[in-house]
């Protein structure tokens, strides 16, 4: 992270630093969880051949789903596109690169990444054709396969508060991939419901210790019963 | 809508479940299981990061707390919530007593395939394959054939399987299989269903061990 | 675990199942978040030729360095031994078999365990004595050491509250090693400040969540300013 | 009782200290930093698992609230705790901006030793091996020479070296050293400092580079 976090008014100047060609971890599981007013912001970026990191690519026309019709998505790295039938069909065009993973290891490569780990075994997929090509050990008479961490240039967040140092929590289910990805990438922001003064959150409580997050900004866009909608 | 076959496995595969449990239910059958558990003090995983699932009644629905088939759910006395990376360190750690999925195709081995059809857009895995590496029990819930009435307990899958783990358990609308020692046990029929109709919708060899 | 959580009365019952030759971790940086009554509970078992994951060996007499004066310690796996000098003493009497790891690797291995990690690769010890004999890999052109996960028979650790089902909070910089160490072990015993009803926890708040838990217990030996002194 | 070649070398590093960058403080000389940040914000970290350590009053020593050293600290507004798996992700993965670390030899490419002594009970080595890898710049604060006389600053060191990671900069109640394109450069002589002094008591190489 820079050493001075930054709360944002705009999610343009938010997503000023994001180019074409890197790579962006998107938090969120389906729309749940997911920072849907930076990803709007991203949308209107003009940047091309992103590789996105996220567990689907929205569902379609929404979330993710946007950046991908607008075909600014070179490669998704996920572990679930069949609920959003456009990403099967970029695919077939040969439109889009798909890195498909278990559910499991996206968050434990995502981990690894933001813990400094290089690589790691889990016994996930040996045996399959996810596994074909990879590394296989044996580790105590078992079979593992090696996977490498994952790293991102830019991670866009959701958290339900931030503290004006940055600190976060995150609300019920929607906290997901969110924190970790919090950890894994070179530049953070966070898009919450609230941001509140320091010592607001408890320190037994924070999440996402203030060190991981370079900038917060309030959510425009939340989910609700009725689905994606304004806020206030 | 309920389906009664759907029901009627569900109900079964809930039978299994034991005082004190953690159980990890998939999309579809056996997202009807917890319906069924009574008065069983069982607790419910999902792998987007919650233990302590509950059923939830319609007005009391929050968009941001779901389960791994994005529906939305409840939140039992005692529940907790954490991130899909610890979520799945609890899952291949060990520490999920019974999963109860759902399949595309099971084999002889008891191998399942239930992530990928060839030729098919499906370009999903979720957690599947992470459940049946870490799960100590795995129970399959499926209807005994596919829509064009062919048996999903084959021989070999066809499609490409989701584990070397064969699982531990099959509960269909016909019948319950153990496998045990490297084969497949019929080890019970569904209410009202003869011997012969299991037999004859079963493309997989099993060994008659009614109880 | 087992599939009911136990509430102890007796530390004697907590510990009913553990056996010489097991390997047992032990929370604690020090004797901060150290489980004092269960160490003083396994001073006084029959058993021998234990295996003790643990940061330190406690201090001179006190903690898990009762348990080494005791001789029931075949071999002690951490990262700090100095300030325990009767570790050295043993170590060079050949009494104590020792494995020293940097405490991130220490750390990271066990959280490996507990989370079905068979192994990962750090850059942590790279060039060093203590990488010496171990596997080396080179991922995106960097030097990176193979540590293998660690796993034990039992664990006994300290929190600060646990429900009537087993989740746990904990206190300040007392949580250190415990939460790991309680996803690493077949059986996880916790000795807590107080046990409270369920739903007392905020489901936001649990660090521990009671799956990992077999048993917990009120600690009758808690550390305070003027040293360690039995609770009530 | 405050040691004054310490509080010395513990100001100057103090100065290195940059608004809003996160620091983990070593045992020894480098505890004694945060006394000298004076209104700079910065926000140290405890490898045991704290962000937002303060220093702390003797009537509100709380013993469960320590650092690395297992001296009791105190705890800033905004702080937070985390198990030591996390706090070593932290380090690791590349989220400290700067560790300030004692040492007992450092050697012309700027490689440490300060974790092992041939032939003595010393059987530890820490958080020290993590911070030299993760931390984005490391400082040494030590004195010049060891009780005998002689330099810490050696040719090679004989002590058994703590990474391959070579430190950025050493900083003694001498002088000043940072480690740039391979060499040690001595970049500030310490007040009323002579440079024959720091010459006499140097084993390794360095380049002049007085500001």
């Amino acid at each position: 992270m820079m050493t001075t976090m930054e709360i944002f008014k705009t999610e343009k100047e938010a997503l000023a630093t994001v180019q074409s060609n890197q790579t962006i971890m998107v938090g969120g599981f389906g729309l749940v969880g997911a920072p849907l007013t930076l990803i709007d912001a991203l949308v209107e970026l003009n940047v091309k051949d992103l590789t996105i990191i996220s567990n689907n690519l929205g569902e379609q026309g929404k979330g993710l789903g946007k950046l991908l019709l607008q075909k600014k998505v070179k490669k998704a790295i996920g572990s679930y596109f069949t609920s959003n039938r456009d990403v099967g069909e970029a695919y077939q065009r040969g439109e889009l690169e798909i890195e498909l993973m278990p559910q499991g290891t996206l968050a434990e490569s995502i981990r690894a990444g933001g813990a400094g780990i290089g690589g790691y075994y889990t016994k996930t997929s040996v045996g399959t054709d996810l596994a074909k090509g990879k590394e296989i050990k044996v580790i105590d008479g078992e079979e593992y396969v090696f996977e490498k961490a994952l790293k991102a240039d830019v991670a866009i967040i959701r958290a339900h508060k931030a503290d004006t140092l940055g600190n976060l929590i995150y609300y019920k289910t929607a906290r997901n991939f969110n924190p970790i990805m919090a950890t894994a990438a070179q530049y953070v922001v966070a898009e919450v419901d609230e941001i509140v003064e320091v010592g607001q959150l408890k320190s037994d409580e924070i999440v996402t210790p203030h060190l991981f997050v370079d900038g917060v900004i309030v959510a425009k866009k939340v989910l609700t019963k009725e689905g994606v909608v304004d806020n206030g | 809508m309920a389906n009664p076959i759907q029901e009627l496995i569900a109900k079964r595969a809930a039978q299994e479940l034991r005082e004190g449990e953690v159980i990890n239910l998939g999309i579809g059958i056996p997202t009807l299981v917890s319906k069924y558990v009574e008065d069983k003090k069982v607790f419910f995983h999902t792998e987007n990061g919650m233990l302590g699932v509950e059923d939830v009644l319609e007005e009391k629905m929050d968009p941001n707390l779901v389960n791994a088939g994005k529906q939305p759910v409840g939140e039992g006395v005692g529940s907790s919530f954490f991130n899909s990376a610890d979520s799945f360190g609890m899952i291949r750690g060990g520490h999920i007593d019974v999963a109860i999925l759902g399949v595309l195709q099971v084999d002889r081995e008891a191998h399942i395939a239930n992530w990928a059809v060839p030729g098919k857009n499906i370009i999903g895995v979720g957690g599947a394959m992470d459940l049946l590496e870490g799960a100590k029990k795995v129970i399959v819930t499926t209807t005994h054939t596919s829509k064009d009435g062919k048996s999903k307990i084959m021989k070999e899958c066809t499609y490409p399987i989701t584990s070397n783990r064969s699982v531990d358990m099959i509960i269909t609308e016909l019948a319950v299989f153990r496998y045990l020692d490297g084969n497949l046990h019929l080890t019970e029929l569904m209410p009202g269903v003869r011997l012969e109709e299991v037999e004859k919708n079963t493309e997989a060899e099993f060994i008659k061990s009614l109880e």
